[in-house]
């Protein structure tokens, strides 16, 4: 789709990070959103980031895009991009490689387009100024990529301003403009989580098929493990501003080391339980950014919390399965890990509460 | 459509509430014969005054009761006849006074606006680009002091400063001077009301464009690759404008204000200084036709505002 | 008249509430148009059970919660509650029985006066019915807080946006506990909230139910926090009941073609389970002008002529299982009937 | 929601912290000005109408001096002792304005807003008839027709100032009205007289009474330009009515700018100060409320 973009190696990562850190000043100090990430997409890889609010996942996906606020941001470690490193730039030599090699889908489809430009113009300017075309070209282009998206009567639609459109087409547009000048990487910003559960499905449907259609690769940011788990080829789990645990998805899914990735999955209702089946619960709340714990930073919120993990800050490892890596002294399935769920089960008499 | 029928008829309600208000001031505030004659109202031996008391008896009809005398006042004044003036000798129509006076006050009125305009939406674009760095900061304060400044305070300073010290503006308005030196000579003048609410605008825009460069749609502008200008200008610029918009129309009234000191000033006769100068003489019927004409344009103008949101906000169109 | 049938309604003696018939429609601004937000549902709630709305956004269910309030009344209907009907009481009357019924609201964050220590918030309902002297106030309000997992100490020095999201509601759940309603109405009371705060929240929900013996409505559109927490769940669409249930029945084998799609359109957590194609195309149409006969006809697979025409009429197929459709998924096809008037 | 709007709030939040130096500034002045209107008769000043006539410095007006630190006027009267006389009618017509602005339009625009219907309807339309006038015009109208005196004057003012205020606060009602805090107080069996006293007029009446010192700012132009014009209160030295005299014709204002400047220069602190004040009090407030 795209000639432009440096292609040396099949295997290179198409985006690869690096240490990188966001730091935003605060009145209350320095808020560490994004601390010490390192992560690699392939070529046509599909890559979940989950986390709750405040787990540093929307702000990742804008700092390897570069789309950061100009004032009281620290940023550091180094973003490459098909090998050259882009970390560094500045917002305005960033501008060549914004919709035309990396787009980027947003949550809300009512606050994400402009309310005051008929949609057509909002899909057809960046292929006017990335690929030169004239007006008349550039819809004729805009109208295909509606047809692609599944847009009806897509030539009606064009001269349609966004409040005229539903939700899901709203949502639709948005997608036809990242599509527009052919990116390479997409990154989708809770794409669906505005959106009603049929339309949803129909989005993230639309979505998967054409990344693969276009061979692009996709940063998937959701709180949702539902749709990160049939959409995505891997997934990365942060927590207060580090992924602690990052897996290819059917691994995270069947094989959990990190004990927060296992307490978020056993917090969710799921439709498979009986009614009134008890859910697990992750006690307190989130970190404070500003001033982190020490060590593990789910320490305080662990069941199998030890000493040695309020004080000594657990790195990424290798587990025993593939790709597969965790951030945890005493993970799941650990000797540590079984003798205090023994300890809490006999406590509490039942599971509850741990399982 | 329903939509402008009911602007327009609310608007013709203003209007008639507008006029019982202004009439019922003058009649039942004192007087009516005082309000229309002053002292000469009360002036019974003098066989001038008696002669007047009788005119303007008979032109107002006092001697009928309220409803019928503003009925017959309002359908002389939706006819153009305002009456006569009674403080001057021979009481000239006052609508000729006024068709004499009135195009300088709208030009001056138009000016100001202009001004304004021109002034603070450049203003308000480059400071919003640059929201809290010291350029900013400085522009802020600058505004807060124009705003600070009372227009007849402005006005003494301008006048001052720009004709009296430096001498690069005339002193006073020649009514018979080609239309070219008048629009000259009223730049001062448009000036001294258009500077503060220049302020007032870029304030407001600012914020409004502050705000809209924080919505989501900006940032999925920026992630097409879009410069810098082109965000501000196509992207911020329109969906900031709401609320401009209807304080351009709300302040035409500040502008009018303005107009009547700045016209007293710098001693343009216009209908804002025959106002006060009716007022001063107790020239009723003048006052009332002035109020009249102010008001109904002030409401057709912010009426006309209403209808132009709805070219610049595609949501409001039904 | 087609999915306001009332066979699915129990003896009305027994129910805490019931509701039948439920019209609300709103005006919108000046255009004159009418928004039909609920179209004539019946349902009714047996003390100590939970019953579950779901549906998607615009369905209704958050108007069918306020309107049982009477905020704002219903345009007509009927709503019982303990043997009283809510909809013909005076201002005076109506207030008496707030105290009974209690709802909880989406935005914790909202719902608290940011104006107000969090302590006096919790203590406004019993000062404004005067119960009991100062001190017993006071102790209530501690132990309900307490109770809740908010501590009162910090609950008297501050205020709402000092407390995280999931805090709020259980000061939210506080304040509607502290005059011991019978019945409490709850809003999308976790949709705001993050998935470890919402595990905590619906438990807390569950814990104070059986101390309290209390009856619930919840009302959400995440299906399967609703099946958690429910005992009888009803799915709306676009203002009407389209089935409902026992939530066992109604999860595990759903008639209504509607309920299909939305537990089919829900992504699982787990990548084993194949993701199924698109259950539906398109997107609800607006209440303002709703379809002709069954209302989820234009998006429905099985949709026939009769669905476009005649409105389905509440039916059982199962035990407590109820549905209004022409073409279920089970228990046959709808008995062809004469409409009455 | 990003860390990226999180951000923008903190900042808010730092302002929110400390209102300024330049606030406290702009708040001594203000002490100043309001002390100086109360206690003029006791300070010990020279009298504002004795003609102070010196022959060995010819006609007046004399310039600044020791003697006369403003100078004096064509009378010789002492300019200084006027401005600090002319704060008194200034600050006492701007207080008194708003303050009936404030109570009648508050009240009406609370009540309409909270129970809409045809009280908002009414209101609603005495608002929009009120504001149809520009205020100038309707003030000259008004006070051409009365006994200028600080009451009516004040009244006249306070009337102007019924319409902007009632309309904020039926706006700031309205938007919080809508809130579920006040839907939770009604389902809880308050009254709605308890709902507008404790729930809503905390949250409303706070920022608007940052407004008060922005309307007072207004108010003080508006008398400003009053007695400008001639039209403000009849007896009595007021700050528009000493500038007019300085600038009434040219030859004075190029001969002795002092006459009018010192009073400008005193407005001019005074309308600045309350509006700064004014402005950073707002910012204030609003940004609690945008912290939540």
């Amino acid at each position: 789709m795209n000639s432009s973009t440096p292609d040396r190696n099949e295997f290179e990562p198409l985006i690869e990070t690096v240490n990188l850190k966001t730091h935003f000043r605060t009145p209350r100090g320095v808020a560490r959103a994004v601390d010490g990430v390192s992560i690699q997409i392939r070529r046509g890889q599909s890559i979940g980031v989950v986390g709750e609010s405040g787990s540093g996942k929307t702000v990742l996906s804008r700092s390897i895009m570069g789309l950061l606020p100009r004032n009281g941001v620290i940023r550091e470690g180094s973003v490459r991009y098909g090998g050259e490193e882009i970390g560094n730039r500045t917002p305005k030599q960033m501008r060549s490689i914004w919709g035309r090699e990396m787009a980027m889908i947003f949550q809300d489809p009512m606050t994400s387009l402009n309310p005051v430009m008929k949609v057509g113009r909002q899909v057809t300017e960046s292929l006017r100024l990335h690929l030169g075309m004239s007006s008349s070209e550039a819809m004729a282009v805009a109208e295909k990529i509606f047809r692609d998206v599944r847009i009806p009567e897509p030539t009606r639609r064009l001269n349609q301003y966004p409040h005229e459109l539903s939700g899901g087409m709203r949502q639709r547009v948005m997608i036809a403009i990242a599509l527009a000048c052919g990116p390479n990487m997409l990154f989708a910003d809770e794409p669906t989580t505005a959106l009603d559960v049929t339309v949803q499905a129909q989005i993230l449907d639309l979505l998967a098929e054409q990344i693969r259609d276009r061979n692009m690769s996709m940063l998937l940011v959701t709180h949702n493990l539902g749709v990160v788990a049939g959409y995505t080829d891997e997934i990365a789990v942060m927590y207060g501003g580090k992924v602690v645990e990052r897996a290819p998805t059917k691994t995270l899914f069947q094989n959990v080391k990190m004990p927060y990735t296992e307490a978020l999955l056993q917090s969710i209702p799921r439709l498979n339980q009986p009614s009134h089946s008890r859910l697990a619960m992750i006690p307190g709340r989130p970190p404070d950014l500003v001033d982190p714990p020490a060590g593990c930073r789910f320490a305080s919120r662990c069941a199998y919390v030890r000493e040695l993990c309020r004080h000594e800050e657990p790195p990424l490892v290798q587990a025993e399965t593939p790709d597969h890596t965790f951030a945890c002294h005493f993970p799941v399935g650990s000797p540590e890990y079984h003798e205090r769920r023994v300890e809490l089960t006999r406590a509490s008499g039942t599971t509850a509460g741990v399982s | 459509m329903r939509y402008y029928v009911q602007r327009v008829a609310l608007a013709i309600l203003l209007l008639l509430a507008v006029s019982m208000l202004t009439f019922g001031a003058l009649n039942v505030l004192g007087d009516p014969l005082f309000n229309i004659l002053g002292p000469v109202a009360g002036d019974v031996n003098n066989p001038d005054s008696i002669k007047m008391i009788e005119v303007a008896k008979r032109e107002f009809s006092l001697d009928r009761p309220l409803p019928v005398r503003y009925a017959l006042w309002l359908s002389d004044f939706v006819r153009g006849d305002f009456g006569v003036t009674f403080s001057s000798t021979g009481q000239p129509p006052v609508s000729g006074v006024i068709s004499e006076r009135l195009p300088r006050t709208v030009t001056l009125v138009a000016m100001a606006q202009m001004f304004a305009i021109l002034i603070s939406i450049p203003w308000a674009l480059i400071t919003a680009s640059r929201a809290g760095k010291v350029s900013d900061r400085i522009s802020t304060l600058n505004a807060f002091f124009l705003v600070a400044m009372p227009n007849f305070a402005l006005a003494v300073i301008l006048k001052y400063v720009f004709s009296i010290k430096l001498g690069w503006m005339p002193l006073t308005f020649v009514a018979d001077d080609p239309w070219r030196s008048r629009l000259f000579q009223m730049i001062l003048p448009a000036l001294t009301i258009g500077l503060p609410v220049a302020a007032v605008y870029q304030r407001l825009l600012r914020t409004d464009i502050i705000t809209t460069l924080q919505q989501d749609f900006i940032l999925l502008a920026r992630t097409k690759g879009l410069s810098r200008t082109r965000i501000l200008l196509v992207h911020a610029l329109r969906p900031s404008l709401f609320s401009f918009i209807t304080v351009v129309g709300l302040n035409t009234g500040a502008l009018i204000g303005g107009s009547i000191v700045s016209e007293t000033v710098f001693r343009i006769p216009g209908i804002g200084s025959t106002l006060v100068e009716s007022v001063l003489r107790n020239d009723f019927p003048v006052v009332l036709a002035i109020v009249m004409i102010v008001a109904s344009s002030f409401v057709i103008i912010n009426l006309l505002v209403d209808f132009a949101y709805t070219l610049i906000d595609p949501r409001v169109r039904r | 008249m087609a999915g306001t049938g009332k066979a699915h309604l129990r003896p009305a003696g027994e129910a805490l509430l019931r509701v039948e018939d439920l019209v609300v429609e709103f005006r919108i601004g000046r255009t004159g148009l009418k928004v039909n937000a609920v179209s004539g549902i019946s349902f009714d709630v047996l003390p100590g059970e939970t019953l579950g709305i779901v549906g998607e956004s615009g369905c209704g269910k958050s108007t069918t919660g306020r309107a049982v309030m009477q905020l704002p009344r219903a345009t007509s209907g009927s709503v019982v509650f303990d043997g009283r009907e809510l909809t013909t009481l005076d201002k005076e009357e109506m207030r008496e029985v707030r105290t009974k019924v209690q709802m909880i609201f989406q935005d914790p964050i909202s719902s608290l006066n940011p104006r107000r220590k969090v302590r006096d918030i919790v203590m406004e309902p019993l000062l404004i019915w005067k119960r009991g002297s100062k001190q017993e106030q006071g102790e209530a309000v501690d132990k309900v807080l307490e109770e809740v997992g908010i501590d009162p100490q910090r609950a008297a020095e501050s205020l709402p946006h000092q407390f995280s999201g999931g805090q709020c509601q259980r000061i939210s759940i506080a304040r509607s506990l502290v005059l011991e309603p019978q019945l409490i109405i709850c809003d999308e009371p976790v949709s705001a909230l993050d998935v470890s705060v919402q595990a905590q929240v619906i438990n807390l929900l569950e814990d104070l139910k059986k101390a309290h013996g209390l009856t619930l409505i919840f009302i959400a559109h995440d299906l399967a926090v609703v099946k958690n927490i429910s005992d009888r769940v009803a799915v709306m669409y676009l203002g009407k009941i389209c089935e409902i249930g026992p939530s066992e029945g109604l999860y595990g084998r759903p008639a209504h073609p509607y309920t299909k799609v939305l537990l089919d359109s829900i992504p699982i957590p787990d990548p084993d389970v194949e993701t199924r194609k698109v259950a539906v195309e398109g997107e609800p149409p607006s209440p303002v002008n709703p379809p002709s006969g069954c209302r989820f006809n234009p998006r429905c697979p099985n949709a026939s002529d009769r669905c476009r025409t005649e409105e389905p009429i509440m039916r059982e197929i199962d035990p407590g299982h109820f549905v209004a459709c022409h073409h279920p998924l089970f228990g046959g096809e709808a008995p062809v009937t004469v409409r009455s008037a | 929601m990003s860390v990226v709007a999180n951000n923008a709030g903190d900042e808010a939040a730092v302002a929110r912290k400390k209102l300024g130096f330049g606030f406290w500034l702009c708040v001594g002045w203000l002490g100043l000005m309001l002390f100086v209107a109360v206690f003029t008769p006791l300070l010990p000043l020279k009298s504002p109408t004795a003609n102070f006539l010196d022959s060995s410095q010819g006609r007046p007006p004399y310039a600044p001096s020791w003697k006369h630190w403003f100078g004096t006027d064509k009378d010789a009267r002492d300019v200084f002792s006027r401005t600090l006389h002319g704060a008194r009618i200034s600050l006492t017509v701007g207080f008194s304005a708003i303050t009936a602005g404030f109570l009648i339009g508050g009240t009406v625009g609370v009540i309409s807003g909270y129970f809409r219907g045809w009280i908002d309807r009414v209101s609603s339309f005495v608002f929009v008839v009120l504001l149809s006038f520009p205020s100038l015009v309707l003030a000259i109208l008004l006070t051409s027709l009365i006994e200028r005196s600080l009451l009516t004057v004040s009244l006249v003012l306070g009337l102007l100032s019924i319409a902007p205020v009632g309309r904020l606060a039926r706006a700031a009602t309205l938007q919080y009205s809508d809130r579920e805090f006040v839907l939770a107080a009604r389902q809880i069996g308050a009254k709605d007289r308890h709902i507008i006293i404790k729930e809503i007029l905390p949250n409303v009446a706070i920022p608007m009474s940052s407004l008060a010192l922005l309307g007072m700012a207004v108010a003080v132009v508006a008398e400003g330009g009053l007695s400008f014009l001639g039209l403000s209160v009849e007896k009595g030295i007021t700050w528009g009515g000493l500038i007019q005299l300085g600038s009434d014709a040219s030859k004075t204002l190029e001969k002795a700018p002092w006459i009018s400047f010192f009073p400008i220069l005193m407005l001019f602190l005074t309308v600045l100060s309350l509006n700064f004040a004014g402005d950073r009090l707002r910012t204030f407030f609003d940004v609690k409320e945008m912290t939540l």
